[in-house]
């Protein structure tokens, strides 16, 4: 019977559907233009933008990135051109290739979330939005939003009441906080209807021969295969407190089999990032192959396989 | 206009691999990969093999490429063992395979006129000179090269190479070959002799920041291949950029795996590793 | 002239000499007989030993452990036979070896720290004590004593209190907070000498046939190179805060450039842990690897290299 | 006492790797590695390479060691090509090397006088059973084997290893090879046929717990080769233990690296996994 049945790959978040849960991670696709040289970007089930800002941002100076083992650093420090011409140019460049889109915001202040909210509330053929909240917050000691609870939950409050009822809203939330399943509880009542785990995790690399920190920026945020198991843990935590809100896992995710290791945990879909530097094709390579392993364990839809480690 | 128009992702097979001084000479069969590539591109190749802890794409410029042969298309790189991912692909063996992505980013710009130019190269940068040195020879340029290194060893000129340059200059920090000294030493000199007209340089940014004013000074156009590190070669992850001056002379932090490698010298900011010039687009108040 | 002076590699932990400034990570040496048979233990700094509880405890089912990308997870569970049968076993036999020791204690409670604190008091032929606070404290519903500034407060306290003045505490820090530097300032004011940075980060690994969590205690201890980034950011920032506290480093460390990377960034000595398991003389090599580059670097002294990318 | 009283670490080459059936049977050189080596025993192999993102060591069961021939000591093992660590180990080519760690672990035990012995192995786990029967064999004892698997291409049985053994009888689930069913189907048939006295097993966990049952019923002493995932192999890490009796019956977490891979199967716990058993020494409240 199952065996004629087609198989559901769609999947949700917010008021939006998705016709698979395979997506880019912000700020590693480009404009989207460099990849759809490589394969069709309405193949993917949303792009999702690198974070824009109000302002134009030249981010920070370089060295930029370090590898590190199974993973790597990176310090671009939101490098963007502003979001007016990011509306002007990307967005419609993107629409008009088919792709969906999430735009993911960034901001220094509360009032700049809110201003890039209603700068989007217009833009209502896009899929949602992402808001980044591990942004340095200039008003607090640069103490960064995600870090900090009551943070958190202004900015998202503040996007909420902007962008309007129902623009699907996902929060981005990091992994370098004691309770993430407390700044989850924060967000969501704030009015984001999902959440994005994980951003990348606080490093540091020594460049031994120049004696100093070998990234300009000194710090920056470890991605790749390495946090994998970081981003599980944080997706299983959380799916466990908030059963019901959606979640878009990434932090390492290279395969089919990571992916699915994430949809187990408590995700409903995942955004494919660091893999896609070594690997132009990665995300297709992971739709694919999460296609294949969920059919192979007799899954008729996605939808059936999100959370089951939890049983 | 596309980005990446011309990039092929694949996986080829190394043909040949050949220690000569301090690198290794590395030739791949790449089918139709090898059409598009012009003297500048980079190819990006995946190191380490399937378990490995190494997750980023090495960039190699293409020291040659060609599409007839008996192995059909091919192309040849000088690659230094620097560090595990280049030491890794150094020890392929001939008949492994590798995955590459190619060709990547900006050529040189040949002029439409025959002109003289100079060359400069510094350690494997050499390397996408010779075949630059090729097709200016074939539009009747004059061609002349310099290059340098720290010691001889480590400068790569093969004989074959050689053929389309008319005087080829070496300099050595350690006088181990050529000139005692570095490449600029010896530049203005040549710029003299040979009334160069056009200049075109690849090697580490320090050396390409002295051509450069060396270039200024004499207000010769050069153009230079770039190097910075590099995450994914292709342009989404915004690591490799550098301080460039836009059409309209602003100041913005470009990818260099795009805009580049190879740009206008006069648009690079030299000399701004680990800081932000001043005036650039969007620069932290 | 300096190539003719003797190297020095000493360094020094509250009022305690070490020999060199290379020591086994808690829990990765099992009793030190296992690695006798590889080299000699008094070649090492220091001999740290798995962490020590007041009972004997079973530790957790298994499986217990996940290889993941450059790392693994453990959940042991501090197996162990408990202080009594420790200090009349594995600490003589140590001891008998040449080994310097530093013992590390868990607790599920303070009176359970204060009490290991008491026992070891008279044993002054140690040098050190390691106060792994990764515990989960049963009098406030299991959350992490390292995750709660008061509670880490607390714990050192009453090891302070109960060892005697100058006795060498070391506090070991879980990465798994907003702000480490905070837990290390609390600590370090409660009495502790050094700080060990960093314990395991909490991850976790879903084995998508059995579609559950690979371990059996669901989540684990993330070690290993992948989270050296995440180690020298914290040993770093504390430095930075605190110049003057000795910081033992350990995350990821497998070569001499990885523990010199430690040392520019702060630390005053390095513990190797999982690299033991992938090569039983990892410590050894880790030690003549680390004299050689700081030779190679021109450093007279270990001491001279502590900290350098500060400046 | 010492723990790990043998062990060598040592780069070993590998001599010869073939394909048989589902398995790789692979030979290494490892000098003074073979002197000690006893059926049971174990070798640990780093995978991957240097820059490898497997950190752990693979465990693998000494199928054959020897002190004499060509090459000096030689280890040989039988590799299934299980996970990504594995596969790698199966793919190394004639000359290459990998680092070993061996021998490791417990022995099966050899009884003084001559019994009537029962052999019996899963899959790969027949490997350490040959060097058992020859030696059994040697001493005077009646060897049969039982070798089981889900498919006859699973069932590792070289005709050399045979030599020693009386009577082979072969199950698979599939019923490709041998009687369909699993070795406990036609174990007690065994038992009484040859009179069997003693016990030898080493497959996957859940058939040792089967084979333990008809043992214990039968009253006959079982010594079984366990396997738990290992991170070391040495001792040091406490991830491969099991619940396991001590001398006054006391039930503790116990490494299958040290204190096994070879157990009295009376002592074993079975069916603890993801649990620990009540009554365990230090067990949580
Ligand atoms: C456009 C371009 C052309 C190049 N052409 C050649 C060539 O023809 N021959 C040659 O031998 N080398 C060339 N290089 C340099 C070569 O890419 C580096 O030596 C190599 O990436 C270092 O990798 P590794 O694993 O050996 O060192 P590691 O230090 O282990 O590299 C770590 C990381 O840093 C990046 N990285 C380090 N150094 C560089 C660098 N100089 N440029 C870019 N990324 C870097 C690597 O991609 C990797 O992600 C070129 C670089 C660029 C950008
Ligand atoms: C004492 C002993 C003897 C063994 N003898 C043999 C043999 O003769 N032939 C053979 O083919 N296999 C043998 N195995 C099993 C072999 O060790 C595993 O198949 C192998 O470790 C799996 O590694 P992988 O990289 O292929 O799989 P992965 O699943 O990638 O391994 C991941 C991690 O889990 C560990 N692991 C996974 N499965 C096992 C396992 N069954 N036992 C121990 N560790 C495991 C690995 O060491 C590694 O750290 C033996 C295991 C033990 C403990
Ligand atoms: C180069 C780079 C740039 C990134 N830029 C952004 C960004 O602009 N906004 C954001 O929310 N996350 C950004 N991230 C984080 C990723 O979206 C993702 O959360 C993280 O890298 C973990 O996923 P991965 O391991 O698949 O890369 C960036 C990551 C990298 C590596
Ligand atoms: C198997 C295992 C057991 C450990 N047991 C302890 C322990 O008992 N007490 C403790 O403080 N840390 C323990 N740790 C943490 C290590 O001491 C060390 O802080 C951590 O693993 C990071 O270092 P590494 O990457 O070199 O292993 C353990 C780690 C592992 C992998
Ligand atoms: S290397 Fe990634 S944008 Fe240039
Ligand atoms: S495998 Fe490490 S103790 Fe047994």
């Amino acid at each position: 019977m199952s065996n004629f049945q087609a198989f559901d790959f769609r999947t949700k978040f917010g008021s939006r559907y998705f016709p698979s849960p395979v997506f880019t991670a912000s700020g590693c696709a480009g404009s989207g233009k460099e990849l759809s040289q490589f394969f069709n970007l309405d193949e993917l089930g949303a792009v999702v933008t690198k974070s824009i800002s109000v302002k134009p941002r030249s981010g920070r100076a370089t060295p930029r990135m370090a590898e590190t083992p199974s993973g790597m650093l990176n310090s671009i420090g939101l490098q963007g051109p502003g979001i007016d011409q990011f509306l002007e140019i990307d967005i419609p460049w993107l629409q008009s290739k088919g792709a969906r889109v999430i735009v993911s915001i960034s901001g220094e202040t509360v009032e700049e979330y809110a201003s890039l909210a209603r700068k989007l509330r217009g833009v209502s053929s896009l899929h949602g939005i992402e808001v980044n909240i591990s942004c340095p917050n200039v008003e607090n000691r640069g103490l960064v939003f995600a870090c900090d609870p009551s943070a958190s939950r202004a900015v998202l409050e503040a996007v909420r009441r902007n962008i309007g009822g129902d623009y699907p809203i996902i929060a981005k939330l990091s992994p370098d906080v004691t309770d993430i399943v407390a700044i989850a509880r924060e967000v969501i009542s704030a009015g984001a209807d999902g959440l994005a785990l994980i951003n990348t995790v606080l490093g540091m690399v020594i460049d031994i021969d120049a004696k100093r920190p070998k990234l300009a920026g000194v710090t920056g945020g470890l991605s790749g295969p390495a946090i994998r198991p970081i981003a599980v843990r944080a997706i299983y935590q959380v799916h466990k407190a908030l059963p019901q809100i959606p979640i878009l896992g990434m932090g390492g995710v290279a395969s089919g089999r990571d992916a699915l290791e994430m949809i187990f945990a408590g995700a409903s879909g995942v955004s494919v990032g660091t893999a896609t530097f070594g690997n132009p094709t990665a995300v297709i390579k992971v739709k694919q192959e999460l296609q294949e392993e969920l059919k192979a364990r007799g899954f008729n839809s996605l939808v059936d396989a999100i959370g089951v480690a939890h049983a | 206009m596309n980005i990446n128009p011309k990039a092929i992702q694949a996986s080829v097979e190394v043909l040949s691999n050949k220690k000569v001084g301090a690198y290794n000479h590395m030739v791949f069969a790449v089918g139709d990969m090898a059409v598009h590539a012009r003297p500048g591109n980079f190819v990006a190749i995946a190191v380490g093999g399937p378990s490995s802890s190494m997750i980023l794409r090495r960039a190699f410029a293409i020291y040659r490429a060609s599409n007839r042969g008996a192995y059909g298309g091919t192309i040849e790189l000088v690659v230094a063992a620097h560090g595990s991912g280049s030491k890794w692909l150094s020890e392929r063996s001939v008949h492994e395979k590798v995955d590459m992505v190619a060709p990547l980013g900006t050529a040189f710009g040949i002029p439409t006129e025959p002109v003289n130019a100079l060359l400069i190269g510094g350690g494997y940068g050499s390397a996408p000179l010779f075949g630059l040195a090729e097709i200016l020879k074939s539009r009747g340029c004059r061609v002349d090269m310099i290059l340098g290194a720290s010691t001889a060893g480590k400068i790569y000129a093969p004989l074959e190479g050689k053929r389309s340059v008319n005087i080829m200059t070496l300099t050595t920090e350690d006088g181990s070959a050529g000139e005692k000294g570095r490449v600029t030493d010896v530049m203005e000199k040549i710029i003299e002799r040979s009334q160069v007209e056009l200049i075109y340089s690849c090697g580490p940014m320090p050396m390409l920041a002295a051509v450069n004013e060396v270039a200024e000074r004499s207000q010769i156009i050069h153009q230079c291949a770039v190097e910075e590190s590099m995450a994914c070669g292709i342009g989404v992850c915004m690591t490799c950029v550098i301080p460039m001056r836009d059409e309209s002379g602003v100041i913005k932090m470009q990818r260099s795996c795009i805009e580049g490698p190879v740009v206008d010298g006069a648009r690079v900011v030299f000399g701004s590793d680990r800081r932000i010039p001043e005036g650039t687009w969007g620069a932290p108040q």
